[in-house]
């Protein structure tokens, strides 16, 4: 090949083939403005169409391409060839899930998780649409607004050694999105959820270990959702213990 | 087989299927509703909507003046009956969403805020920041998690509906993970796929935008509506297509040519104001323009040499600069950080310092399955909204800001009357549904799995994009038009031919891209066939050898037929309630 | 799911937290670097213990910082594999952090 | 139909598998640390209940001691980076604000760094 290649090992697993995976070479081009993605769907077009893996709007806001790159979790379309080359690099599904085949791993455990913290609003008071809309202050939405810009892309998940170790927990990302209502100044649902979020499945499993927080690609930051949360549910638990029942 | 059964279908998890399926339960809890989406429903392509969503909310707005805007944007082949059922419940449920927790952008007092828009003579637009459809989109599904009556079929590729007695009872579709061909029933089915900007090579939609729901409705005899109309977004990156939202000219961002002119102004779309005017950005003038018209503008600045030339992976593209830096920092963070994120992510450019390179890219079908008013086709027990859809509200240009608020309103609507022909309707075919599923199970094995083939997926659809491109492109003719029909007559031939590799049967994506080239095929068919008949140029369909609007012989709809053959076209009369057609004026105070 | 009891032993696991960070470091220079160097001989060392304040101070420090210290190595203990005795490690450490605040408030008020 | 899924176990030595889960697991092993050292404080404070001349014995002979020293240093070595990484984690669990925006979370963490250095150099004043 008279241009430049970079080489991509990639982790297959053809659950009809073998019960193991393997890891496949692919020489591809290497272009300046190329991410992971680029390669791979370079590799599906035009060396072997069997890989599969997920992917859709290639701008970071989709959520489903991510893949661990060298042993750290990516979104592959904002993973630039460039910060590889000449090393070769290798492209495995998002750890601590379980691989359904190639690079496409199973996360209907997050979303069982997504609905068990009632990640929706329920209002503090309902209001009829006719009476218009709830008045939240900038301020209010500054509150809440960075743990509503969670992709799900579940980086955060295949970061998290807790999870990992025990995939019971409720995880990063559902935690921050729980949170995300209860910090809503629109939202009443607070007692509801924190029964799931500070159930022992919940912030207490996590050791606060932040790796949730550092790959994230919207800066989340799921590790600050859990952390605040704790200190909260602390408090609240304690003050409940001292205070007799009712009062409040 | 085995066969599922709900009362009602929806094909898509976009903002049009969830907000559909809310409405059934809000509509009837009783009623079970079955969402199949070949993606995870925070996957669509609502997600990447960045500037905003369209309805009347402030005192100095009016119905009327979003309905006149939407009409004139759309060069007068909107159905007015439509828009005003679509300005009327915009407000409604905007604000719906809000209560459903959208975390609309808003004024200090705390009301919702809005910002002005390309096209429109008075700011109305909500926005989430610059994230307005991913915000939407969650908003949306996650509502939608508490509604139990409502089951996902996520990663549940429907490949074809299920016809018994003339109405659709159902959809067969492949259930990814397993390989297997499932059949689903319903008493009504609502398509809500989305768009179909993948037969562009230049796009600023996803992978998954293929045209999977209008190809759908298209084989089963519903013709496709005004697909000519295809807009192009005046600021996509280059290279990628990834989307600049109108925002940032609707924050005061401008364009300029080479010599750092606004080379607008030479385009009937007014003179242009010093950036630090208070007045700047004029509403509807220079960078607010329509979006046709832009994109049109760019095009005469690349025949006139004015347009810089950038190096890409893909060539030399042609490029125009998005300049916002004015804006300063603060409030490019405040107002439009994602359109940061996305410059300096994905062209290497922080748009604080650096101008950033924009050109236009496909965005948006205006065209597609042909509804009426409530969101029905002319096939009983088919549903259509969303972008998949033409009521039509857009005609031939959609203004900026609609389509979010359309995905809603429609999506309700076209959910509504799906329960009423579910109650009126009660029965469905199941044995002669399930064989026609245990059909097509045979029928995708004996091709794609026991048949090889000498063409790939990549290479056909690389063609059809290139011929779409150059003959169906922002400015077409007689002549390119032709060529483009003929080549896609070629390519379709040749998709016969088509092999995959990957016979393996979970999780196949090699069979779905397969089975996604076909449904491009039919779409973009429909879409070269309809320009090639409408001699005349409106909206975003210009043509050079027709380049005046004909209200005399087109003020009408055309409508795609498929055929064995070439898709036959016919038309349909535009309604026209209050505002008779007039010539568009943009750049100057109208009232 | 039931809201965990968590909080009992995190309470002082954050409070212990904070105090250790804050005060060890210039205690362990005190009886380390300070006596290896001699800025302080046994009597005044002596004398500072004895003091009320000191006597208190030094309760809280022990008392926190044991209750802080048990539960990260809980969680150590769990997550390197043990988990199958998570139980008789969660006895094990907050008990031995009990026992030894009740030793400190014992020698600090008996001094 | 459910097809077999992989499931790669996490590996016994996952805390190795990046500096950053290195770096956590060198933090979580300061608590041993942190417990030793609260021991010797029982000690020391066990022998001061005994006596000065029980206490100065343990001063010369234990205190003293090249080992102690030895371990002293280790432990502080350990406390000190426990302390950093509490501070440093100070603008994850406040959520401070002015208006709309958090503060700058260096400044933060600047503050506590502040308040130790000032708790340390009075305790040392008032000790020495």
């Amino acid at each position: 090949m008279p241009e430049k290649s970079i080489t991509l090992e990639v982790f297959r697993y053809l659950p009809e083939q073998s019960d193991e995976p393997k890891y496949q070479k692919y020489d591809v081009p290497y272009r300046e403005d190329w991410v992971v993605l680029d390669a791979l769907n370079y590799i599906k077009d035009h060396i072997d169409g069997s890989l599969s893996y997920r992917w859709s709007c290639r701008m970071g806001v989709c959520g489903s391409c991510g893949m661990m790159v060298n042993g750290e979790p990516r979104l592959t379309c904002a993973a630039f060839l460039r910060d590889f080359y000449p090393q070769p690099i290798r492209v495995e599904p998002l750890t601590n899930f379980p691989v359904i085949r190639d690079l496409i791993i199973n996360l209907e455990d997050f979303l069982h998780k997504l609905k068990e913290v009632k990640a929706w609003l329920i209002p503090k008071q309902e209001k009829p649409v006719s009476e218009g809309e709830y008045l939240q202050s900038p301020k209010e939405l500054a509150t809440y607004k960075q743990f509503s810009m969670c992709i799900n892309c579940m980086l955060c998940y295949a970061a998290c050694p807790v999870y990992g170790l025990e995939p019971k927990f409720l995880g990063p990302a559902a935690i921050a999105l729980g949170q995300r209502y209860n910090l809503d100044s629109r939202d009443g649902g607070k007692e509801e959820r924190t029964d799931i979020i500070a159930s022992s499945e919940g912030i207490w499993e996590c050791t606060f270990i932040g790796e949730c927080s550092r790959v994230c690609p919207k800066h989340v930051d799921p590790a600050a959702a859990i952390q605040r949360a704790k200190v909260q549910s602390t408090q609240e638990w304690w003050m409940s213990l001292l205070l007799p029942k009712g009062a409040k | 087989m085995e066969f599922l059964n709900h009362d009602i279908l929806i094909v898509g998890g976009g903002g049009a299927g969830l907000r559909a399926s809310i409405a059934i339960g809000e509509e009837n809890p009783q009623l079970s509703v079955g969402v199949i989406s070949k993606v995870y429903p925070m996957r669509s392509h609502t997600i990447s909507a960045e500037g905003g969503a369209a309805a009347v909310i402030k005192a100095n707005d009016s119905l009327d003046a979003h309905a006149r805007d939407t009409i004139t944007g759309s060069d007068w082949l909107a159905d007015q009956d439509a828009v005003e059922a679509f300005v009327n419940e915009a407000p409604k449920e905007m604000i719906q969403l809000e209560h459903w927790g959208c975390p609309w952008s808003r004024e200090p007092d705390g009301h919702v805020a809005v910002r002005p828009f390309g096209g429109m003579k008075i700011e109305r637009t909500w926005f989430a920041a610059d994230k307005t459809g991913f915000h939407m989109l969650h908003a949306l599904f996650q509502t939608s998690l508490k509604y139990n009556n409502v089951t996902r079929y996520d990663e549940w590729f429907v490949t074809r509906l299920l016809v018994d007695d003339g109405r659709v009872q159902g959809v067969a579709a492949i259930e990814l993970r397993t390989g297997q061909v499932r059949a689903i029933g319903g008493k009504a089915v609502i398509l809500c796929t989305g768009g179909a900007g993948r037969i562009f090579p230049f796009t600023t939609n996803a992978a998954i935008k293929t045209g999977d729901g209008m190809a759908l409705a298209y084989r089963v005899g519903v013709p496709l509506k005004d697909m000519e109309f295809v807009q192009y977004h005046p600021t996509g990156l280059p290279g990628t297509g990834i989307l600049i939202t109108e925002a940032a000219r609707g924050e005061g961002g401008i364009l300029v040519n080479k010599d750092g002119y606004r080379y607008l102004q030479d385009y009937n779309l007014g003179q242009p104001l010093d950036v630090r005017d208070p007045r700047h950005p004029q509403k509807a003038s220079m960078e607010l323009g329509p979006r046709d018209r832009l994109s049109q503008a760019f095009m005469k600045e690349v025949e006139k040499g004015r347009t810089i030339k950038l190096e890409t992976a893909v060539g030399p593209v042609d490029v125009v600069h998005l300049d916002v830096r004015h804006l300063g920092e603060e409030k490019i963070n405040k107002k439009i950080p994602f359109v940061r994120e996305l410059a300096k992510n994905y062209a290497g450019i922080d748009p604080v310092y650096e101008p950033i390179p924009v050109r236009p890219v496909v965005h948006y079908m205006m065209g597609g399955v042909s509804t009426n008013i409530e969101g029905a086709t002319i096939v009983p027990g088919l549903f259509a909204a969303g972008e998949c859809a033409c009521v039509s509200i857009n005609g031939a240009n959609r203004l900026g800001s609609n389509s979010l608020t359309e995905l809603l309103v429609f999506g309700a609507r076209a959910a509504r009357s799906a329960v009423k022909f579910a109650a009126d309707h009660p029965q469905i075919n199941k044995d002669a549904l399930i064989a026609q599923a245990e059909d097509e199970q045979r029928q995708i094995t004996q091709r794609w799995f026991q048949k090889d083939g000498s063409e790939t997926i990549a290479a056909i659809r690389l063609e059809l994009n290139k011929t779409m491109e150059a003959g169906c492109g922002i400015y077409r003719s007689e002549e390119s038009l032709k060529k483009t029909c003929d080549d896609i007559r070629k390519l379709k031939e040749r998709y016969h031919n088509v092999g995959i590799s990957d016979k393996s049967i979970s999780f196949n994506t090699e069979l779905t891209a397969a089975i996604e080239l076909g449904f491009m095929l039919d779409t973009a068919e429909a879409v070269a066939f309809s320009a090639l008949a409408r001699q005349e140029s409106r909206g975003s369909h210009q043509r050079t050898d027709f380049a005046k609007r004909d209200d005399e012989k087109y003020l009408k709809h055309s409508l795609a037929y498929r055929t064995d053959g070439d898709p036959r076209i016919e038309y349909l009369d535009v309604v026209i309630t209050k505002w008779p057609p007039a010539e568009r004026v943009y750049g100057q105070q109208t009232s | 799911m039931a809201r965990s009891n968590e909080p009992l032993f995190w309470a002082p696991f954050f409070a212990g937290a904070g105090f250790s960070a804050l005060f060890m470091p210039a205690v362990m220079i005190i009886t380390g670097v300070a006596v290896a160097a001699g800025w302080i001989n046994a009597t005044q060392l002596y004398q500072l213990i004895l003091h009320p304040l000191t006597r208190l101070f030094l309760f809280l420090l022990i008392s926190l910082s044991l209750f802080h210290a048990v539960h990260r190595i809980r969680f150590v203990l769990v997550d390197l594999g043990l988990k199958p005795f998570a139980g008789i490690i969660s006895v094990l450490c907050y008990g031995s952090a009990i026992v030894g605040s009740i030793l400190a408030a014992i020698f600090a008020l008996t001094l | 139909m459910k097809t077999k899924e992989y499931v790669r176990p996490m590996p016994a030595n996952w805390f190795m598998h990046n500096r950053h889960l290195q770096l956590f697991m060198l933090r979580e092993l300061s608590a041993f640390f942190v417990a030793g050292y609260s021991v010797f404080l029982l000690v020391m404070l066990y022998k001061a209940g005994q006596g000065e001349q029980a206490f100065q014995q343990f001063f010369e002979g234990v205190m003293k001691s090249g080992l102690s020293i030895f371990l002293h240093l280790i432990a502080l070595a350990f406390v000190v980076y426990h302390a950093l990484t509490s501070f440093n984690a100070a603008p994850v669990i406040m959520d401070v604000r002015i208006g709309e925006d958090p503060i700058d979370p260096r400044l933060l963490i600047a503050a506590h760094y502040v308040m130790w250095v000032v708790v340390s150099v009075v305790i040392l004043i008032v000790a020495l």
